[in-house]
Parts: C-alpha cells; structure tokens; sequence
C-alpha cells in the first residue's frame, strides 16, 4: 500500500536540502476543525485550503495581512488601456523542485485554472488571454474594462509547467480530489514546501530554502505541522496541555479561560464574514401559509419590521460576548467599495416593528419557519434561538430548524427557505461579489446564493455597470447607490462581522499576525 | 354407576369493587410489596421516579418559569449563576443558559420531552423486540432467520442515519406543518428502530434455552397453542434480561434524542428536552458557566439511576425464583 | 456445520444488497454532496457538470445497480471528499476501530462479568451496592461528556495521557497497531475506556440476573452437596451456566460499539471507521457511506454467526438437535 | 441392626425460619439414630418436615432457615457446629445426597464423566485417568451400559431413569458414611422405580453405608427400610421397625396412613381417610399436634405435648401409651 501522497516533487531535490526534520528544534504545530481539502491549488476554493496553497505557491500579487497587495512573482504591473496590462515578472525564482519560473508558466496556469471543471475559474473569470511577451514580461487582456483585476491576482496560483506536463497533470479533476496527481503533490514558489501529508490526520511542512524572499523571510520556523481537530473542546485541551502551540477558532465561552492561562494568549479580530438574514421574496404563497395566498414578505414595511425586531446589541453581547460587530451593510470594512456612513444597523425598536406589523395587515404576526446552520458560523445556533424570541416577542410564529451544514446549505441552493441565516466572505475581497452572489438574479452567474430570489431592476443594472467601470470614483459611487436601494428595500438584514479567535501559546511562541480571513499564514509566524 | 350429587354452593360472584380492594390487599401483604417495603434504597428510587413523572407531567404549574414560551426569554438574564453562587439571582435557583433561560424550569420541561420520547421509545422497542424475539426462537426455521436477518440490516444503520431516513420520509409524505408536528412520532420511531433489536436477540437467547426444557414440551404436547405457551411459559422466564436492558436502554434513548435534535431531525433547539440541554451546556461546561450542563446532568443521572434500581428491584421482586 | 454455515453466507449477501439498497434510497435525505464539494462561488453549470460526473442524476435504482456492479469487481468508488478510492481508506482506518473495539470489549469484560459475579454472589454487601450504583452513573452520562472529562483530567491537568489522535503505532505490513509501543497505548487507554463503561455496565447487570438465578437451581446444590469447593461451584458450574445469555449480550454489545466508537471518535480524533462515517455523511460522501454500510452489515452478519456457534460450543443441549437452519 | 455406634445420631434436632409472619419451626425436637448399612425410611404427608430434616443435616439449609437448636453426630462427631469450610469436607466425602429430580440436578454444560471425576477428585487424592477409571467402574456398577462411551456424554442425552442413576454414582463416588436420599424415585416410574431402589440398598450393603430415605411413598418404603420414622408437623409421631409399624402403628396417624394404603390382595371395600389436613407451620396446634384429626383423642391429648414413649418394639409420641401414668385423672 504506498504511502498516501508522497509530496516531495522530486528525490532530486531531496539531496539538495540538507536540513531534515528533526535536527531543528522549531517545530510549530497548530490546527483548526478540518483537514485541507487538497493540494492542487486550481481546486478545492475552501478556507483553510486557500491558506495553505499561499504557503506553498506563488501567485503574481501577494494579499498582505492589512489587506493590501504586495509584489510576489510579477514586481511591476501597469494598465495600457481599459482591457489590457503588463506584468513584469521577478527574475531568479525557482520552483521547489529547482525548475525556473518564466513567463509560460504564468501563460500555463491561466489556461489550466480557467477550465471548466476548477473551482478558482471565478477569479480570473474576466481574462480574456494570456500571453508572454517574453520571458519575464506577460500581457493579460480583459473581456471588458475589470477594476477588480488586481484585487483577484491574489487567488490566481502560479504553477511549473514542466512538473505538470512531466506528470501529465493538465486536467483539473471536478471536486475535491487525491487520485490525481496534481491534488496529492506540490510544487511551487511559495515559503515553505510540503514534506509529508497523512489525509485527516496531518500536513508536514518545511521552509524552502531557495525561495526569492529568503533573506527578508519574516518567519523563523524549522518545521510546522498542521494537525485537524474535529471537536472544539478537544482542540482547547490540545492547546492547554501544550502539544499543540496555536488553534482556532477559540469558541468564545472558551476565551475568558483561556485569556486567564498564563501561557495562552488569545487573538481576537473582526473575520471578513458577514452574517445576515433573507427572505422569500420569490413566492406568491409563503411555505408556511398554504391556502393564504398570501407572501408577507413581498411587503417592505414586513421586512422593516423585521430588521427592528432584531436586538443586534443584546446578540453581541450575550450570545457573542462581545466578540463581534454589528454591521447595516452587505459587506465588512477593509472590503474594496465598503461605505462607512452606510454601516449604521437598522435600530431595535420592537414598537416600530409591531406598528410596521399593524399598517402591512399582520397585527397578529403569521406563522415562519426559520432555517439556520447549527455547525457552520460561530454560535449559529444561539443566533437563531434568541432571534426566535425577539421575533416570537412581536408576535411571529417561529418554528426554529437547526440542521448540519450540508442539510442547510441543501436547502438554502435548492430556494426551499422562508427566512434563512446565512454567512459571506467575498472571495475577491471587492463589493460587486456579494452583489453578484446574494443580491441580484438577472446577469449570467448571478444569483448563485440569493436563496430569496431578491430582484430589484435599479440593483441588477447598477450591478452590471459596477463589473464594468474601470474608473474607481465612479464605480464606488455606483456601489453606494446599489447598497442603498438594497438597504431601503431591506433586502437581507445584515446582523454581525463574526471576530475570529486565535489560542496562541505565548511560552512557544513569540507572535502570529492575524489576518481578517481565518486561518494562518505560516510567513507571519515567529517562534520563541 | 351411582351418581354422585354435588350440590356444591358456589359463593355470589363478588362485586368488582370487592374484587379490586381484595386484589390490592393481596398485594399489600404479598411477598412482591413486602421486599419493597424492606429496601430503603427502592423506596427512594420509586419516590424519586414519582416526582420526575409528576413534575414531567405537570411541568408547566411545578416549572417556575414557562420556558417554552421563548417570546418569554429575556437574552439579558443568560448566563446568570446559580443563586448561591456570587453574582446569582434568587429567582433563578439554578442559573440560566445561554438564552436567558431558567435552568431549573428547563430541566423540568426537558425532562417532559425526554421521559416521554426514552420511555415511549424504550416501551415500543421492548414490545416489539420481545415478541419478535419469542417468535424467532420459539419457531425457528425460516421465521427466525428471516427476522434475524432484518435484525442485522437494522443494526447496520445508527439511530442518526435511520432518523435522518424517516424524517425525510416523514417531510415527503407529511405537508409542511404536520411535518413539524410529526418530529416527537419521528423520534420515537427512530428511538425504538435503534433499540428493539438487544430486546429481539436476548429474548430469542433465553427462548432458545427456555424452549428445550421439558415443561415447554410437555405444554406443546399437549397441545396448548404456542402463543399461549410463549406468552404463559416462556415470557416469565424471559423477564429477567428484559427488564436489565429495558432500564439501560433509557438511557440510551434519552442520549440519542439529543444527538437527533443537533441533528435537526429531533425537537427544535427552542424547546430543549434534558439531553439537547446537556449537549448545548457541555460546550459551556469548561468555560466557567458548569451549571448549564452540570445540573441537566445531574438530573438525567438521577431519572436513570432511580428507574434502574426500580428496574433491578422489580426483576428480582417478580422473578419467584430469587426471592 | 459446514452447511449452516454456508447458508449464513447466503444470507449475509442477502442482507449487504438489502442495506445497500435501502442506503442509497437514504442518501437523498442526508443533503447534497456537490455543495461540499465545490467553492461557493461555483457556478451552475459547474455543479450541473460535477453532478452528472458523479452520476448523482441517475434514478436511485440505477444509481444502485452501478455501484454494486462495480462492488462485485472490487470497484467501490472515490470517495467525494478525500478523492481516495474508497477500499484504501476503509483498510487505512479499519485497523483503528477495530483494536478500538477489541480493546474495550476486552476491558467491558474482564471487568464486567467479574463484578457481575461479585454482585451476584454477595447481593446484599455494600461493596455490591456500591458496583451498582457508580455503574449507573457511568451509563447515564453522554459518552462525549464522559470523554471531555477524561480528556481534561488525564491529558490537560494531569498531563499524564495525550489528549487527542493515535500516535505511536507500528505497521505490521498494513495493520497500523497501537498495542506494540508505550505511546500507542497512551493514545488507546483513554478512547477505549470510555467506549467500555456504557457495554461494562451492561454485562455486569447481566452476569448478575443471570448468577442470581442459576445459584438457585438443583444442580448447584446438588455440586454443593457433594462438597465442591465454592470456587469451581461458583467460577466453574455456575459461571459457565451464565455465560449462555450473556454470549448473545456480548455479540450485540459489539455491534452496539461500532455505534457508539462513532462518537468516542469523534471526541478523541481517533482516525477510525466512527470518524471517517461522521465525516463522511457531514460531507454527505455517498461512496464511503455506501461501502461503510454494507461493510459493516457483514460484520453484524459474521459477529451473529460467531454468537450463534458459541452457542454450541457452549450448550450442548442445542449441539444435539440437527443443526440446520433452526438456529 | 447390630448394636454399634450409629453412624448418624439426630439429637433434639430444631429447625426454624424466621419470617415476617412469625417464627416458622419446621423441625421441632426431632432424634433419631441411623445404624450402618441399615435403611431409615422417613415418611409423611408433604410439608411434614421430612426433606427440611436431611437438608439440615447435611447444612444446606436456604436462608433464612437455620438450625435453632440439637445437635447432630455422624461417626461419633459432631457436625452441626464444625465450620463452613470443615462441613464442605465433610459433603461428600462423609455425607452423599440424592435428589428427586434427575433432570435438573446434573449440570447440563458438563458430561458426566467430568462432573463425577470433578467430585472423586475433590475428596481423594488421584490422578485424572484414576478418576476417570473409577467413574468408569461407578457408572458400570450403577447399571449404565457401555459406560466407558456414555461418560463422555452430557446429561440430556440420558433418559430420567439413567440419569438418577448417575446421581446416585456421583452421591456414592467418594463412599459416603451416610447417604441421605430425598425423594429419589419420585420423579421417576414406576417400573424404573424398583429398579432405583433395588440398586440404592445393594450399594449401601456393599459400601456399608446407612441411608435415610425420605419418601411419602409407603410402597418403597415397606420394601426397602429397615427401620422407619413417620413425621407429622415437624416432629416424630412415630418411630419403629418397618414391619412392626406398618402392620400394627401405635400412633394413631400412623394407623391412618397405613390404612389408606391399598395392599394387593385384600379387597377393602373402602381406604381409610384421616379427616382435615395437616395444620400449617404457623398453626401447629398445643399439645400434640395430631390431636383435631385424632379419633381417640383425649383430655391431656391438646393440652401436654406427648414425648417418644416406647410402644411395643417401636416408640410412639402418643398418651394412649403412657403407661407409667395410666389415666391419671385430669
């Protein structure tokens, strides 16, 4: 039975790195609830696995903690016109394996990351073509003027076009993967390479030393090892029993003890996420009225009403002990487009809520059944049950269903909801991702995740012009209008900015920067 | 032949009433009252096991709080310790959860969704389980392979993926609504799935045994019909080991209620029964708010401790053999 | 024998068609696979394409069909989450579970009947009082309530144990054991015990119904008419006579421990059959549940068959009578 | 009956069962003296104290019956008293048991070779095959054919009258001083019952063991007792050579029983039957406890309970024999 996924490229390069595993003694170990999905970094578009592909490939810009973006493999870029940019690209990188990087393995990894079967196609879905001018410059050309180029590179991993041709490895394999070769073994320009992967059990890394950015390497690891723990309580002990130095996401009952343990420190932060509330806009009947004829929530004032029922305070600071932000908008700051002034929650007036009741023809409330995760977003099902009793306060009839994730998520894609929580990152870190998935349903591959089908004509045209407005001023101004329409017709209500929860041993460990998407980056990591 | 007049005198067929107040006077100085009245320790048991019924049953007049009634819940009042501990509140005697809820009125609501769904399950289970387990070994053949071999299918599947099945039949066939009312009958259904097959195969054990004896052959000889020799003959000697399993299986029963409920397949988390509590509390149980899990717990150790010892006691009061 | 035996195998296929079937029927209602498998931000089409690759359109008959042509062949699937065939992964984390098992059938037993025994044989003395008693308490709490606890105790303040994974084990060609080195053992004593209380507490109550009733037949009196020493009367005749019902319990039992390893797993990290299932329907990886389901059907069937033959071995009363399909 | 030490002497023997209902004396004040090789048949209606009687003295007695008071000697030593650990050695070795029903007294899990060489190797000090062979021959003497190959086999593939004589093999394998035999036949038929009780005084005679044979069946007892002991309520109504008591009984019960025995041969138009039933435990009239049912019942007969007075060759616990008081006058 041969070892699962032996990750070393080559042997070759095994003679080359004279350091082995156990002469350093700077090990980091740490872990969170699931293993990566896998290795081939044009597939599996999940958390954790994002992170660690950062770890080990190079993309053409690198996405700093603070959110800005750095040189990685191209050093310069610059915009010729509205469809087309120069990269120059870095000289003297090498690939793990000791291949050199050129511009044809920048022209290879667009075409194999824009097939149909990878999960990352959406972040260079705007490319038209890329070629290479020569060996370390590359023109990429857009179908149409996209202001969110740069903001997507982060997501476009460069990969060796000799060690996937070697291994025949074009085709990207539908879903998360291992059989193929590119899922079950690496190769790139990143910080650290991968030395051994056990599935579910854990993932050996090791820096790498001929990388570009050695000598201002700002970590000082010898060697990490990622280890996944299902169980939260579990994963507590590990930290606290010291055979594991960092984990998350810390549950937030867990942090004041924890932040009492002398050698435990806990980063705390605001996460990327969103987490908010839709509606049936769609149905002419509600599901949970048959024979009424009628969808209460087709009614704006209904929706208002419910927006104020809601004690955005009372949830942070009981359910979420503090530990998140109550938001009005869509998106969280730090998203490219986010509106500060617009960021004001609809406030909690449960009297206005019953008024608002009253005038759309319910003074008695009606009956609604409420879908919500109980093992996705932090607390979800805390959420949820005190919402039943704001909600119930006003004289709606909820009926709470708490199910699994994958139960969850089987009814938010299939519209088969009334009233839903849900959470979103945008991926490409840019405002129209939201508008695109959640908020409007008419331009081609949208819609994707707006179980509410919430449709208004003004969003859906504002939507198309803001993919398309190259000019910032301009496209900023556009997002604003569409956030407000969607604010007025509450569309969704937004409830909070989940914070992360890092547990850190401090006698191991000197610091970890954290960053508002979940998971660690190795290069911020410095032992003691 | 000469014969014999007997004019025997039968005594008036005594009134029911009659009847009733001498059967329970038979009981009261029987041997079976007579070993409870003797052992403190199945007094206390069937004391305790009363005042769970009872306040199951009448939890909304004993629960000091109606904590089903959620536009009730106050989120400003979670996480208060138990009164005696610093910072508690005296009207809530044990503390309140994560949702502002009293932990004393939930254990007392919960346990009402609890007893009702162990026992209902447990009772469905051990009825089923038992019959089917006398027919397999008393008949043997085909019969006993047959039910056997459902036994064996059965057990394949956990209780999760044979609730998450009848749920969704349930959701198919049931509208919407009547889908929600149907989450007790689902869990009990899966409960007693779960559970039927230990009654069915230690039944079927002891059948076996039971069945070469020569009593059992000789009422078979003489041509008592089997259902009567099961029921009359085989059944009591069968008791014993169903009674053990019946009391460990609450357990059981109320544990993979609250596995369901996470599930979304059991009861709503907005009206836990004791097992959703001690599941939702046992993230808290480490983080300083212990009481959210510690006293559902405690009184899920005590509803099953005092069943058992009952348990024990009945077996060993009804099997003639021991006392 | 030979005969009986070859007609259980019969029915075992029987039984692994009849719970593949009905798996499958089932997976419609665990959820739908291709959200786990792909990004959000996937888009449609792409999840149409996945979906037929998968052939997760296909009627359910069909779907039934496939999957058990392709079993017949040895071919049971890539499992949608770990994209490793599905045989490999089960032979990866079978070994885990089964000592798992094995272990805390052994501890359930070698403490469970001699307690049982005890409590049988001196019904009325406090200590029996006291067996009683702390192993209700054992049944009545949650398995992971019982796990978090140990782990806490003996891994975080204690420091004794690890708290989480199976570390230290050695590969015998394939069989990744833990019982060959001193760490392997500190990961397996904690998982094991808490998988052991709830069957320990079982077979305790058991051997003691069961002592308690045949200390009262003639044949003990008789043995202790005739001057036996009360060990081998006690350990010997009416051991032996108890061990009868307690053979079917012990059969079950193990089946019950596939069950309940699924949460001990789960708490423990342990890499076995429990966690990989849990995961496997969170995913809702059908081609694991599938090969899960029937894989452990035939272990109910061999485990039934093995009780059913100890019954011979044991009651000789039942040795007599043709054993044809009766038994 | 040579005119040795008996081989077991009952003294004063009281047997009591507390319970919530009072006091249960299901033996009261009963002696009595078995000699080697001889057959002391005790009889009486069920519920008379007879199996209470053996099961006392053999000290496997059910708690929470215990012995209350008298002593009891085998060999000329006293047996009540020694130890739990002393009295084991003495079961078997010095006192064998036979029970009345052959299908549950033998171990349906071991075959009967390895439960009768389990005994003999309790008590003696040989190897296996020694055991084995000795089985071998016990079995052979007990009647059962092909001994050597039905030894390797389990109880249940033995009829009910092979099976008693299994029994019976395992009660004498250690040869036993004494042999207390509680109802031996009455599981069995009757033509197996002869059989039973032919081979049961052939080895006493041979292994000079004395036997207490407990029975309420008057048949076996005229055939195969020397002497005889009839109990009533716990206590010895009376007590004689079987011939002596059988054709002229002193006590009036004893007539009673006799009289309801139908004897071959002579055509009696009608059994004699003894009025009401015997008193239960918790009943026992004062005086002498035959006296409701008694027919020549008299003044002191309910007042004064009668001892064991001799009557003719056997003794009777009756006042019509008081001779020393000839009808004082009340």
């Amino acid at each position: 039975m041969t070892r699962p996924g032996l990750l070393l490229a080559s042997a070759a390069l095994m003679a080359l790195t004279a350091a082995t595993a156990d002469a350093q003694d700077k090990v980091f170990r740490y872990s969170t609830t699931g293993d990566i999905l896998g290795l081939d970094p044009h597939n599996n578009n999940e958390g954790p696995t994002n992170t660690m592909k950062s770890n080990i490939y190079g993309r053409l810009i690198h996405r700093l903690p603070d959110l800005s973006l750095e040189p990685d493999l191209a050093t310069e870029w610059e915009r010729t016109d509205d469809t087309t940019w120069i990269f120059t690209l870095r000289e003297g990188v090498t690939f793990h394996n000791g291949n050199p990087f050129t511009a044809d393995d920048v022209v290879y990894s667009f075409e194999r990351q824009s097939q149909e079967s990878s999960d990352m196609a959406f972040a260079i879905s705007s490319i038209e073509s890329v070629n290479a001018i020569d060996d370390y410059t590359v023109e990429i050309k857009t179908k149409a003027p996209d202001p969110t180029l740069l903001l997507n590179m982060p997501n476009f991993y460069i990969v060796d076009k000799e060690f996937m041709d070697e291994n025949d490895a074009f085709e990207v394999i539908a879903g998360a993967g291992l059989q193929n070769f590119a899922n079950a073994n690496a190769n790139g320009t990143g910080p650290f390479r991968i030395v051994e992967w056990v599935q579910d059990n854990r993932v050996v890394l090791e820096p790498f030393e001929d990388w570009w950015g050695q000598d201002e390497r700002t970590d000082n690891i010898d060697q990490a090892i990622f280890t996944p723990i299902g169980n939260d309580a579990t994963r507590v002990a590990a930290l606290l029993s010291g055979e594991i130095d960092a984990m998350y996401p810390v549950p937030l009952q867990d942090i004041p003890r924890l932040e009492g343990e002398p050698d435990v420190t806990v980063l705390q932060g605001p996460e990327l996420r969103t987490i908010f509330f839709g509606f049936d806009h769609h149905r002419d009947e509600l599901l949970d009225m048959p024979g009424s004829g009628e969808n209460p929530f087709k009614d704006v004032r209904v929706r208002e009403a419910f927006a104020h029922a809601i004690d955005k305070e009372g949830i942070k600071r009981v359910v979420m002990r503090g530990a998140a932000t109550p938001t009005g908008l869509m998106v969280a700051p730090g998203i490219n487009g986010f509106q500060e002034d617009m960021n004001e929650p609809y406030p909690f007036d449960p009297e206005r809520a019953q008024e608002l009741l009253a005038e759309a023809g319910y003074p008695d409330g009606f009956p609604v059944t409420f879908d919500c995760p109980n093992d996705r977003y932090v607390n979800d099902e805390a959420i949820c049950t005190a919402m039943v009793a704001m909600l119930e306060r006003i004289g709606i009839d909820v009926t709470l269903n708490a199910q699994t994730k994958s139960l969850h998520f089987n009814k938010i894609r299939d519209h088969d909801t009334s009233f839903f929580m849900l959470g979103w990152t945008p991926g490409s870190y840019d405002a129209h991702n939201p508008l695109q998935n959640l908020m409007t349903t008419e331009a081609p591959g949208s819609g994707a995740w707006n179980s509410g089908r919430y449709s208004n004509p003004e969003v859906e045209e504002l939507s198309v012009q803001i993919s398309q407005t190259v000019d910032e001023e301009a496209r900023n101004e556009l997002i604003r209008e569409a956030f407000r329409i969607h604010k007025e017709d509450v569309g969704h209500i937004p409830l909070h900015q989940q914070a992360l929860a890092w547990g850190v041993r401090a006698d191991t460990v000197e610091e970890v920067i954290q960053r508002p998407f979940n998971d660690i980056d190795l290069r911020y990591v410095t032992l003691k | 032949m000469q014969n014999i007049e007997t004019t025997v005198e039968l005594p008036a067929a005594p009134s029911f009433g009659a009847r009733l107040s001498g059967n329970i006077k038979a009981f009261l100085d029987g041997d079976v009252f007579y070993s409870f009245k003797r052992s403190p320790v199945t007094i206390i048991a069937f004391v305790v096991t009363m005042i769970l019924f009872f306040c199951a049953i009448f939890a909304p007049w004993v629960a000091p709080y109606d904590t089903y009634n959620i536009a009730g819940l106050n989120l400003m009042d979670a996480f208060r310790p138990p009164a005696w501990v610093a910072g508690g509140d005296a009207t809530f005697l044990l503390g309140t959860d994560d949702q502002g809820r009293d932990v004393l009125s939930a254990i007392i609501f919960g346990l009402r969704i609890s007893l009702m769904v162990g026992f209902l399950g447990v009772l469905i289970a051990a009825v089923v389980g038992t019959i089917l387990g006398l027919i397999s070994g008393y008949f043997g053949g085909w019969i006993d392979a047959l039910i056997m071999r459902i036994a064996d299918v059965q057990l394949t599947f956990p209780a999760i993926l044979i609730a998450l099945m009848i749920d969704g039949i349930a959701g198919a066939v049931l509208g919407r609504a009547a889908h929600a009312e149907s989450k007790l009958a689902v869990l009990v259904i899966a409960i007693a799935a779960s559970l039927w097959v230990n009654f069915a195969r230690t039944v079927r054990g002891s059948t076996l045994v039971e069945k070469n004896k020569e009593y059992v052959q000789a009422a078979r000889v003489i041509g008592i019909h089997p259902i009567l020799i099961m029921y009359r003959h085989v059944l009591p000697n069968v008791m014993g080991p169903v009674l053990v399993i019946a009391t460990l299986s609450l357990a059981i029963a109320i544990i993979t209620e609250a596995t369901l409920s996470f599930l979304g397949v059991g009861v709503p988390v907005t009206n836990p029964s004791l097992g959703t509590l001690i599941r939702i509390g046992n993230d808290f149980l480490f983080s300083g708010e212990w009481w959210m899990t510690i006293f559902p717990g405690v009184a899920l150790v005590i509803l099953v401790l005092a069943v058992n010892l009952l348990g024990d006691w009945l077996r060993d009061a009804l099997n003639p053999k021991l006392r | 024998m030979i005969d009986f035996i070859a007609q259980r195998m019969i029915q075992a296929v029987f039984v692994m068609l009849v719970v593949a079937l009905i798996s499958f029927s089932l997976f419609q209602f665990v959820g739908d696979p291709i959200n786990n498998m792909v990004g959000q931000e996937a888009t449609e089409a792409q999840r149409e394409a996945l979906r037929e690759q998968l052939g997760l359109n296909d009627p359910i008959p069909i779907q039934f069909v496939k999957w058990v042509g392709n079993a017949m062949q040895g071919e049971f699937g890539i499992s949608y989450r770990m994209g490793k065939p599905v045989d490999q992964l089960i032979a990866e984390r079978l070994p885990a579970t089964l000592e798992l098992v094995f272990l805390s059938a052994i501890l359930a037993l070698a403490i469970g009947v001699p307690m049982g025994v005890y409590t049988g044989l001196n019904r009325y003395s406090w200590l029996s009082r006291v067996f009683l008693t702390i192993s209700l308490i054992g049944i009545s709490l949650p398995t992971f309530l019982i796990g978090i606890i140990l782990i806490l105790t003996f891994g975080v303040w204690l420091g004794w144990l690890p708290t989480f994974g199976r570390g230290g084990t050695v590969d015998l060609g394939g069989w990744q054991t833990s019982f060959l080195t001193l760490q392997g053992w500190s990961h397996i004593i904690m998982p094991a015990f808490t998988l052991a209380l709830f069957q320990l507490t079982l077979i305790m109550r058991l051997v003691r119904a069961e002592m308690l009733e045949v200390l009262r037949t003639d044949y003990i009196k008789f043995a202790r008419a005739r001057g036996l020493k009360q060990r081998s009367i006690n350990f010997g005749h009416a051991l032996k006579n108890t061990l009868v019902p307690v053979i079917t319990i012990m059969g079950l039992q193990i089946g019950a421990l596939l069950a309940f390893s699924i949460i001990t797993e789960t708490v423990f990290q342990w890499p076995g059959m429990g966690l990989l299932i849990i995961q496997a329907i969170q995913f809702v990886d059908i081609p694991i549940m599938s090969s899960y389901l029937v894989l452990v059907a035939l272990f109910f069937v061999l485990i039934n068959l093995t009780v059913d033959l100890l019954y011979y071995a044991v009651d000789p009363r039942l040795r007599i009578e043709r054993p044809g399909p009766a038994h | 009956m040579a005119d040795k030490r008996p081989v077991l002497d009952v003294r004063n023997l009281r047997v009591e069962f507390p319970t919530r209902r009072g006091t249960l004396t299901a033996v009261d004040d009963v002696s009595f003296q078995v000699g080697e090789g001889e057959v002391l048949g005790v009889v009486g209606e069920s519920g008379a104290g007879k199996s209470i009687t053996g099961t006392a003295i053999i000290r496997l007695l059910e708690p929470p019956g215990r012995i209350a008071g008298g002593e009891v000697w085998l060999d000329g030593e006293r047996i009540d008293n020694l130890t739990a650990e002393q009295m084991r050695r003495v079961r078997g070795k010095r006192i064998g048991m036979v029970f009345q029903d052959p299908l549950t007294s033998l171990n349906p899990l071991y075959t009967v070779g390895r439960q009768l060489t389990e005994t003999i190797m309790t008590h003696q000090e040989l190897t296996e095959t020694q055991a084995r062979k000795h089985a071998i021959d016990l079995l052979g003497e007990v009647g059962i054919p092909a001994a050597d190959v039905r030894i390797d086999q389990y109880p249940h593939q033995f009829s009910g009258g092979m099976r008693q004589r299994v029994v019976i093999a395992l009660a004498l394998c250690v040869n036993p001083r004494m042999i207390i035999a509680d109802e031996p036949t009455t599981a069995l038929d009757v033509s197996i019952q002869a059989q039973i009780i032919k081979l049961l005084k052939r080895l006493c005679e041979e292994h000079g063991a004395a036997v207490m044979l407990i029975t309420h069946d008057m048949g076996v007892i005229a055939e195969t007792a020397d002497r005889v002991a009839v109990m009533y309520a716990g206590r010895i109504a009376e007590i004689g050579p079987v011939a002596e008591v059988i054709r002229n009984a002193k006590h009036p019960y004893t007539e009673g029983l006799m009289g309801s025995i139908p004897v071959v041969g002579h055509d009696l138009a009608r059994l004699t039957q003894i009025e009401g039933s015997m008193p239960r435990l918790t009943e026992i009239p004062t005086g002498c406890a035959f006296h409701p049912r008694c027919p020549k019942r008299f003044g002191r007969c309910d007042k004064q309970r009668p001892e064991l007075m001799q009557a003719g060759a056997s003794r009777a616990a009756c006042w019509l024999h008081d001779t020393a008081h000839a009808e004082a006058a009340e």
